[in-house]
């Protein structure tokens, strides 16, 4: 019932992110289209398994658990999401240190300057 | 219901791009962090709260806090 | 032996849990807490290849949920070799690392040993990224290791080009999972006959980008010239030796299941051969003209990946010599890009420089034995597994009818050939008489140049006895598939004893 | 907003825009012709759904799912944490809390009492995280940042969680592999999810799904208290070899 559903959002997080990478030149800010890339992929994820009409797949009474299989919410995209998202938060950590020591060292984090700084 | 899926579509998609196209990086770590509660939004409208949950307290609340440590650490002032 | 499959997964995690502990003794006992488990998993390692190349494939259950529901390690003999050399060289990098890292250095190697075997083993799309993540991570801090300037652009630019291709590579997955409902690697691939044209494109070139960064393929590797010279020498011998090798196993592994059905093969082959020569000639032509010793032997690593590449595309139409090419090159660049990193390495940073002319005075005599065979084996002389390799990989194309390829890849071998040599001679005509930091290192550049003898040996006997190397290949799909599981038996939904 | 940006619009950034551009494009056709949104695609999820419960005893099929069925993801994805927190450890030394010169009355008092109300919540979102949504990861950052108020306010001669965090930590990795171990020893598969499954819904249930999660729990607090002590310590990092 609505054009404008969460694949359009996913993919057009998708696009700004990778956008966002290779027009920055700032790596905080390429760190942030990269957090915006993997929001996007892992909207796209849980999209792909969600059905309309359907409910989380938390089987909390007895009759649910009989008869789960057409009333919930595919959770393997939750699972893998779940596990993405947290993996994407270390990628974050370790980027974001390397940005904090790039500072320290060229005083700058514009990933440009880089190449005539450290050439 | 077709309406608050539109709202939740739109903030996160205006968010996002405030985030990736705006001057200055305070500015657009928080847009990061709102385009995050948007997403955790989303997530709760696609029946996954276990992702909804990892989503804000992970994106939304953890990551920016990492990005405005990193900030203060390199001793910007939200410029 | 499914059970010594897993231990050489779980152990170096374990150990790289419990480092810090270690760690609080020094860094001394972290390097040796790490060599024995790597001696472990070696031994380990060989156990489940012998038994491969004896009996017949393995597959490994977890969780107790048969393939499709659980998840399920699988293990061809190449696997087992693959599996095998990527142990023996961690190892031998371990006690050769000298005496300069700390308990974290090598903390992380275990993990990155551990994610190294998984990525090897893995029967899963989802699980294949989780430890092709561990393996991205885990680099990008060891390349960074030194947090000089020089290794800061390497870092940053390594880490960028990774996250993007990882993001890809799980785009990829997303897409797969979409259209199969699965994440098992056979049941995928049984599945994928029945994809359009192209969706088979997209998600072909969405893996081939998400693996192709890592693996050093052509348009992709820009990050590997300059990674590979700012990282610690152990690390450099790593990542040329066993990270750019996994991720292409793991790249080939996947075409080879999804994207090979009778109408692709043709179109597939030629664009991994168009791939892997441009990956070759554009590799060795830059390497020509670099002064700097770490960073050329780094353009002679993606050279190599390109005749990986190629030996695959020709094996493809003519698996008796392409697959057997493909094993023969990867066994020489491990040990002898291994040897060459170990030793220049460990060279370069004790007379501080890299550059070409000054970096040899403190070549140690394990260091020349190394320079010595190393490059030769390295460039394709007669006895070592190089010669053998890549006669292989010209016989093959010749029997492709690609001439005019042959006639590229010859002249380039010997541009490849002269540089490597100016290395060589570089360190044999030392006159210092250099001392290395620790005996291990002495140690493993000599069990190096005797493994680089030793296959040479065999290469020559097996070629007399016309030993057939043909079973150390990627398991084709079908045979794939039956041995994981009965695939048309499993309809969904019907109630499995879990 | 655009123009004042640092950022290359020469060839190569107009290139890349329209090969995104154009790679979006192909991306939305393939999903909305291949995968069609909303559809029932399931294969085999529908066996998870069917025996989850029963077979692992968790009524949160995702928390079933994560530990149980595809618990090799999550050992990966707890290394991957792990290597994370020490390659923070290398680039980033440890020292004084950045902002005790500011003497802020406002969090001097809330450090007192909140951030034990915000562990509490983090305990039960873990321990519930087999009955309802929830789990190690999400309580185990929730405790995290339970202890940041903690960590902001940490004086120069005030010792952080250094020690205590690390041990935690690798205990807790080394605990998660060593019940896996178990589960190969004894029950003949890696990460076999044995113990007594219990009334499916009652806390007490699902085995060993519970304990797994509790070990990631304290892992992920642990490891994120690490890292946040890295990002927030004043550390100069010495020049190393």
């Amino acid at each position: 019932m609505n054009a404008l559903d969460f694949y359009a959002l996913s993919v057009f997080l998708i696009g700004l992110g990778l956008m966002g990478v290779f027009l920055n030149r700032d790596f905080v800010k390429i760190l942030i289209s990269l957090s915006v890339l993997e929001s996007g992929v892992n909207l796209l994820i849980v999209s792909i398994g969600y059905v309309r009409g359907r409910i989380a797949p938390i089987l909390f009474s007895k009759e649910l658990q009989a008869s789960a299989v057409g009333k919930v919410v595919d959770p393997v995209p939750q699972a893998l999401v779940l596990t993405a998202i947290v993996i994407g938060l270390g990628l974050l950590a370790v980027g974001l240190g390397m940005a904090v020591w790039m500072h320290r060292r060229f005083g700058t984090t514009d990933v440009s300057e880089l190449k005539d700084l450290a050439g | 219901m077709g309406y608050i899926y539109l709202a939740v579509v739109l903030f996160t998609g205006f968010t996002a791009a405030i985030a990736v196209f705006s001057r200055g990086r305070v500015s657009s770590v928080v847009a990061l962090a709102l385009a995050s509660v948007g997403l955790t939004a989303s997530f709760y409208l696609l029946q996954a709260p276990d992702v909804a949950m990892a989503e804000a307290v992970i994106s939304a609340g953890l990551s920016t806090a990492l990005f405005l440590f990193a900030l203060r650490k390199m001793g910007i002032r939200g410029d | 032996m499914t059970k010594l499959a897993v231990y050489t997964f779980a152990l170096p995690l374990l150990a790289g849990f419990l480092m810090w502990f270690v760690g609080r003794l020094g860094n001394r006992p972290a390097k040796a807490f790490s060599a024995l488990t790597s001696l472990i998993t070696t031994v380990l390692a060989g156990k489940v290849l012998l038994s491969l190349l004896k009996g017949s494939s393995i597959v490994v259950v977890f969780g107790g949920w048969r393939p499709p529901l659980g998840i399920n390690f699988f293990l061809d003999p190449l696997a087992g070799l693959w599996l095998f050399s990527v142990n023996v060289l961690m190892f031998l990098a371990v006690i050769g690392s000298g005496t300069r890292y700390s308990w974290r250095f090598y903390g992380l190697l275990m993990i990155l040993l551990a994610g190294l075997n998984g990525l090897i083993m893995s029967g899963d799309l989802f699980n294949v990224f989780v430890f092709f993540e561990i393996v991205c991570l885990v680099s990008f801090a060891l390349v960074a290791y030194y947090r000089k300037r020089e290794s800061i652009e390497a870092g940053v630019k390594y880490f960028v080009l990774g996250s993007v291709a990882s993001s890809l590579f799980l785009l990829a997955i997303a897409l797969i999972y979409g259209k199969t409902g699965t994440l098992n690697l056979a049941q995928i691939s049984y599945l994928s006959n029945s994809w359009p044209a192209l969706f088979k494109l997209v998600v072909f070139v969405l893996i081939l980008v998400g693996l192709g960064v890592e693996s050093g393929v052509f348009p992709l590797n820009a990050w590997l010239f300059d990674a590979h010279p700012a990282a610690p020498f152990p690390v450099s011998a790593l990542l040329s030796g066993i990270v750019i090798e996994s991720a292409l196993y793991v790249l080939l592994r996947l075409v080879g299941l999804f994207f090979l059905d009778k109408g692709a093969v043709l179109l597939v082959g030629q664009t991994l051969l168009l791939l892997g020569v441009l990956t070759f000639v554009v590799a060795e032509i830059v390497g020509f003209y670099q002064r700097d010793v770490k960073r050329a032997l780094a353009y002679s690593s993606a050279g190599q990946i390109g005749l990986m590449l190629m030996a695959f595309a020709v094996g493809l139409s003519r698996p008796d010599l392409g697959s057997v090419a493909l094993v023969l090159l990867f066994l020489n660049h491990l040990l002898a890009k291994g040897g060459l990193f170990l030793s220049v390495g460990a060279v370069s940073d004790r007379s501080g420089s890299r550059d070409l002319d000054r970096f040899a005075e403190e070549c140690a005599f394990s260091d020349k034995v190394v320079g010595l065979v190393g490059g030769l084996s390295l460039v394709g002389a007669p006895p070592f597994l190089g010669f053998w390799g890549k006669v292989a990989l010209v016989f093959g194309l010749l029997a492709i009818n690609m001439y005019a390829l042959v006639g590229i890849v010859l002249a380039v071998m010997v541009l490849e050939a002269i540089y490597l040599m100016r290395i060589s001679s570089a360190m044999l005509t030392a006159k210092g008489e250099g001392r290395q930091d620790c005996p291990g290192q002495a140690l493993s550049l000599w069990v190096l140049s005797l493994l680089m003898l030793g296959a040479g040996v065999l290469a020559v006997y097996g070629v007399k006895k016309g030993v057939d190397l043909s079973r150390l290949r990627f398991t084709p799909k079908q045979e794939y598939i039956q041995t994981v599981y009965d695939v048309s038996a499993y309809k969904g939904g019907v109630d499995i004893d879990g | 907003m655009l123009e004042g940006i640092n950022r290359k619009y020469d060839i190569s950034g107009i290139i890349a825009s329209l090969v995104v551009l154009a790679f979006s494009g192909l991306l939305i056709y393939l999903l909305y012709t291949q995968i069609p949104y909303g559809q029932d695609k399931m294969l085999v999820s529908k066996d998870y759904i069917k025996m989850g419960v029963n077979s692992t005893g968790a009524t949160n099929l995702v928390t079933s799912v994560v530990l149980s069925f595809r618990g090799l993801d999550t050992l990966g994805e707890v290394t991957v944490l792990f290597a994370s927190a020490m390659a923070v450890g290398l680039f980033l030394l440890p020292g004084a809390g950045m902002w005790q010169r500011e003497e802020n009355f406002v969090l001097r008092v809330a450090s007192r009492f909140l951030p034990y109300l915000i562990i509490l919540i983090g305990i039960y979102i873990v321990s519930q995280g087999h009955v309802s949504p929830g789990g190690g990861f999400q309580g185990g950052v929730v405790i995290s940042s339970g202890l940041l108020l903690k960590l902001i306010l940490k004086r120069e001669k005030e010792s952080g969680f250094g020690g205590l965090v690390h041990a935690l930590e690798s205990l807790m990795g080394a605990g998660f592999v060593a019940l896996a171990l178990v589960g190969l020893v004894k029950y003949g598969s890696f990460l076999y999810s044995f113990g007594p499954k219990g009334v499916p819904g009652t806390l007490l249930s699902a085995g060993v799904l519970p304990v797994l999660y509790a070990f990631i729990g304290v892992k992920v607090a642990s490891e994120f208290v690490a890292i946040l002590e890295r990002f927030t310590s004043s550390g100069e990092e010495d020049e190393r070899a």
